[in-house]
């Protein structure tokens, strides 16, 4: 892009030159506005972030929004349950793109402890891309403040143009995903087979 | 209600300045479900569904409200969708893996959740608890009780409207208690410190220090809160006179805890069953008169003032001993067959645990009576006849938490 | 307070045909608790409650109970003509217990602070006979945790005022308390599975390879 | 005076607002990640494996107590096949496959308090947020295995205690094999000395 030590001189004139795509990515990764949306104990440590002592409106995402349709990030803070899954595709569905998923703690990830439970949806990564797992059971508000930083350098890595550029400049990427429905036993589907690919798992017992 | 073992006393009046009752007391118990609800589909009649996601329903709690312009004439709550199958999971797992599942039901107050859940394994089993074991316990039983009930006025506050300020000042002396926690359990809020027979570990060196000095700084907070808003006009004229609840009906329907004595009933486990060693301490049990929201709110705060003498007088005797009965056994725990059931004063209301045992290392039967669900029971007839906006802020003096409710 | 066998008696003299058992419990200084039949469980509940000298004026708990059929092994040292010789033998003797639900219920005195009394319901089988009366019209503290029951357990309530699945949704069939539910397989990623987890994994994965 | 309530709140927040200038009380935020909060010394979060030395010497013996006790059930042990002399000079199985599922794990922290050979503790690292769920969160041995200089670094009294007790117990067991190694010689000499007579008798 631009030459490095050019614009380092020219910044310590007070001359900031940018790219276009850089000045967009500034302004995004700043301004993320989490979907104030709580599911179960992480939410006390997610509401404990952005209290005083975390405060994470140091990074620009104090503004919790109740709407989703106000929303860039959503905090899968807690256990999914097969109850409440459906409700939680169909808010990432009303959020507008660009929009994030940090899933939060251990049961947002895989269930956590309670994946021995019947009403416990085994990971939200099953019906939604989630950007950001933190693990931990609850994560310290710290845990989520580092989450943040790292989505923010995800977004800054962003480009605008070619191959790799994020889904949401991308008009054949998906960004609803089907809701599952209540079943008789079980959701219907229990997966998104176009989203959810398990790492294949060797067992040796 | 009459014949206390020990009479209840009322608070003579609340520490900071006048009470303003500006609102008449407008509601009555309007009976389960109002007339007019059959009518459905009636044009004047609209019917919301109030969660599983909405701001002010402290988690996955829905209700369908069906209302009459603004006013309630239906409200049915919706549950299940915070369900984690505690209960199962504790049947298939042993008996000292059910603690750190306790710790998640309310998660706010993980302390006394585990101390209902040994304390009902005790009763099975015989263990008995050392002395120092108890004075711990209801050191941190009681600093829990401060948090909550500060989180919960927080929480209460900010669904009238007061967004981040009290619940931005509850916070910051909610941790300076979790650090006293972290740093005798290790975790913040899911402590997992309570074994059979009394506590995993004992208080590191300073520990009683600091917290005398976080007890001894609480009244200032507390005073700065009342000061902020016991007396403010905005909230009590929307909190008097709204949701009051009978003191018949709260009985009948099994509410408990603050909600309960707020309606003027004087029951209180800890003066009532008097676990563990709570008869040695003194302290009253403030009592409201009207049952509404307003009486809910300043239980709370009295309640905190009360826990803050008992956590003085604990923490200037608490003796130096064993933290565990040398009986107990933690691991590979096998009860004789038979049942028990415990309860405590949670911050909640009564936190009880029915556990059935049959002789193998899981328990049979795994049951926890949740407080946070059994006050819902009342919550139709509080709201009845008030406007939608008032649904939230008497679900808010509730003070419920989701993963009790549907554990 | 009374005692569990004089408040069977109370009940008894004041609640004409109702059959009362007590039912011993195991655990040190637990209480017996009380069984009764579930025709007149509403009437005595009722005088329970309505009695001045019980008052139980407050339910805390009410759960359910799945007994499954099952065969209770009874260790017993009984004397034997061995060989024309009094030996003493152990015999094992196998007594099968019927399948049946079960409530519990504890009831407290607000007024009187006394309790718990522990009262005990059961339904005729685990099957189609699962019906019990509910105690929701002498206490409304019932009404979820009947609800619930209803719910996990598949006891349906007679009497009570709305009976719904609570906890899980309308279209769901089975009552996952029950000890014999089988969960549905969702095992799609299970890195650190042992014992039964580790069987179904195991059983996963083999039909996985199949398909 | 209607009104008075408000004012008198308001006269608080003011209060809180400019105490935060001048009052370090006040003042709670902790500029993570320039600052930090200096963690407890009993904080926990996820597992570790001490080692001692090397990672070959694990202390870990693949007991499997943990992986039974772990509520959770977020470890996953297998035995290796051939065993290694430990501390006390016993031989031992070390694990060959040792897994923690953190993406499960509850930091309860009941492994570390069933393990039987000081060998699983808790770890204090929370920054463990990552993209993958499936290579980031399962952690094998090599990445939960750490030295003890660093357990020491995280939970100075507890691994000083564990010392101790280790110390004892190897001076215990090597007074023991002196003593034995003794008391065979000394059998050794006994014998010979007994098979020299008997030589002599035979003489």
């Amino acid at each position: 892009m631009t030459d490095e030590i050019a614009r380092k001189e020219l910044e310590k004139q007070g001359v900031v030159i940018t790219s276009m795509g850089e000045l967009y990515n500034w302004g995004r990764k700043n301004s993320i506005w989490p979907l104030q949306f709580g599911l179960a104990c992480c939410a006390i440590e997610m509401i404990a972030a952005s209290m005083a002592r975390f405060d994470i409106a140091r990074f620009g995402a104090e503004v919790f929004r109740p709407s989703p349709r106000q929303a860039d990030l959503m905090i899968v803070a807690g256990t999914v349950t097969k109850k409440m899954a459906p409700q939680v595709v169909r808010l990432y569905n009303q959020m507008p793109e660009p929009k994030y998923v940090i899933a939060m703690g251990a049961c947002a990830i895989s269930g956590g402890p309670f994946k021995q439970g019947y009403n416990v949806l085994k990971g939200i990564d099953r019906f939604i891309p989630v950007d950001i797992f933190i693990p931990g059971c609850p994560p310290r508000p710290e845990a989520l403040l580092d989450a943040l930083m790292a989505l923010q350098k995800k977004i800054e890595g962003d480009t605008l143009r070619g191959a790799n550029r994020p889904r949401h400049i991308r008009p054949d990427a998906p960004s609803e995903f089907p809701i599952p429905e209540f079943g008789e036993h079980d959701l219907v589907p229990d997966k998104n087979p176009a989203l959810f690919h398990p790492a294949a798992v060797l067992l040796e017992k | 209600m009459t014949a206390l073992a020990e009479p209840p006393v009322m608070h003579e009046a609340p520490p900071s300045g006048t009470i303003w009752r500006l609102a008449e007391d407008r509601s009555s118990f309007a009976g389960p479900t109002d007339d007019r609800a059959g009518g459905l589909p009636d044009h004047d009649l609209l019917e919301v569904a109030l969660g599983p996601h909405h701001p002010s329903t402290h988690g996955v709690f829905r209700m369908d409200v069906v209302l009459d312009g603004e006013e309630v004439v239906r409200l049915k709550p919706v549950f299940g969708y915070l369900h984690r199958n505690h209960e199962k999971i504790a049947e298939k797992n042993s008996y000292l893996a059910a603690i750190p599942y306790t710790d998640r039901l309310d998660y706010i107050c993980s302390m006394t959740n585990n101390w209902a859940y040994v304390m009902t394994v005790e009763k099975l089993t015989g263990f008995q608890p050392p002395e120092r074991a108890e004075y711990i316990r209801v050191i941190v039983g009681e600093l829990t009780r401060l948090f909550n009930h500060a989180c919960l006025v927080g929480f209460l506050l900010q669904d009238m409207g007061a967004l981040g300020t009290p619940l931005m000042y509850a916070f910051r002396e909610r941790e300076k208690i979790l650090d006293l926690f972290e740093s005798l359990s290790g975790a913040r809020m899911m402590c997992n410190y309570m074994r059979f027979g009394g506590v995993r570990c004992d208080l590191p060196d300073g520990w009683i220090e600091e917290a005398k000095q976080v007890v001894a700084e609480f009244p200032r907070f507390l005073d700065e809160f009342e000061a902020l808003l016991t007396g403010n006009e905005i909230l009590l004229v929307r909190s008097q006179g709204i949701g009051v609840l009978s003191k018949e009906l709260a009985v009948n329907a099994g509410v408990t805890g603050p909600m309960l004595r707020a309606s003027g009933v004087g029951y209180d486990l800890r003066k009532v069953d008097k676990y563990s060693i709570y008869p040695r301490f003194n302290f009253r049990i403030p009592l409201g008169q009207h049952g509404d929201v307003f009486d809910r709110y300043m239980i709370r705060l009295l309640e905190m003032r009360e826990s803050l003498s008992i956590l003085k007088q604990a923490l200037d005797t608490i003796p130096a001993g064993p933290i565990v009965d040398p009986k107990a056994k933690q691991r590979g725990l096998r009860p004789k067959a038979g049942e028990a059931y415990g309860r405590i004063e949670a911050p909640k209301g009564e936190l009880g645990f029915y556990v059935v045992s049959d002789g193998s290392p899981n328990p049979y039967r795994f049951r926890i009576r949740p407080p946070s669900l059994i006050n819902l029971t009342v919550l139709e007839d509080m709201c009845l006849g008030h406007t939608i906006a008032d649904v939230v802020i008497i679900l808010g003096s509730v003070d419920i938490v989701l993963g009790e409710v549907d554990r | 307070m009374q005692t569990p066998e004089q408040i069977k008696s109370l009940i008894e003299q004041n609640v004409p045909g109702a059959q009362i058992e007590l039912v011993p419990n195991g655990s040190p200084g637990g209480p017996a608790s009380i069984l009764i039949d579930s025709d007149h469980a509403l009437a005595a509940t009722t005088f329970l409650r309505d009695a001045e000298e019980l008052a139980f004026d407050f339910a805390s708990n009410a759960t359910g109970i799945d007994w499954p059929e099952r065969v209770i092994k009874e260790k017993n040292k009984v004397k034997k003509m061995v060989d024309g010789v009094e030996k003493e033998v152990e015999e094992i003797t196998e007594k099968k217990t019927p399948a049946f639900l079960e409530t519990v219920y504890h009831l407290y005195s607000m007024s009187l602070s006394t309790g718990p009394l522990v009262l005990r319901l059961r339904t005729g089988d685990r099957g189609q006979n699962n019906h019990l009366p509910s105690l929701t019209p002498v206490w409304r503290s019932c009404e979820f945790q009947e609800r619930e029951i209803f719910d996990l357990f598949g006891i349906v309530f007679d009497g009570h005022p709305d009976l719904r699945r609570i906890l899980m949704w309308d279209g769901f069939k089975d009552h996952p308390m029950r000890k014999d539910y089988v969960e549905p397989d969702d095992y799609e990623y299970e890195p650190t599975p042992h014992d039964d987890v580790l069987e179904k994994a195991q059983r996963h994965y083999a039909q996985e390879a199949t398909v | 005076m209607l009104g008075s309530g408000i004012i008198k709140g308001m006269v608080e927040t003011a209060r809180n607002f400019f105490g935060s200038y001048v009052s370090r009380e006040r003042l709670t935020t902790v500029q993570y990640p320039e600052q930090q909060l200096a963690p407890h010394e009993n904080a926990r979060t996820i597992p570790l494996l001490v080692y001692d030395g090397d990672m070959e010497h694990l202390r870990c013996t693949a007991c499997g107590i943990c992986e039974m006790e772990c509520p959770a059930q977020c470890i996953y042990i297998v035995k290796d096949t051939v065993k290694k002399s430990d501390y006390l000079g016993r031989m031992q199985f070390q694990p060959r496959v040792f897994d923690i599922d953190i993406s499960v794990c509850m930091a309860c922290g009941i492994c570390a308090e069933v393990c039987p050979f000081d060998s699983i503790m808790m770890d204090q690292v929370f920054a463990l947020s990552t993209q993958n769920r499936f290579s980031g969160l399962l952690l094998h041995k090599e990445d939960l295995a750490k030295a003890n200089g660093y357990f020491h670094a995280i939970h100075p009294s507890d691994a000083g205690d564990i010392d101790a007790r280790r110390d004892e117990d190897k001076r215990k067991a090597e007074a023991k094999a002196k003593a034995a190694v003794a008391a065979k010689a000394a059998a050794a000499i006994k014998s010979s000395e007994a098979s020299a007579k008997q030589v002599e008798v035979a003489a």
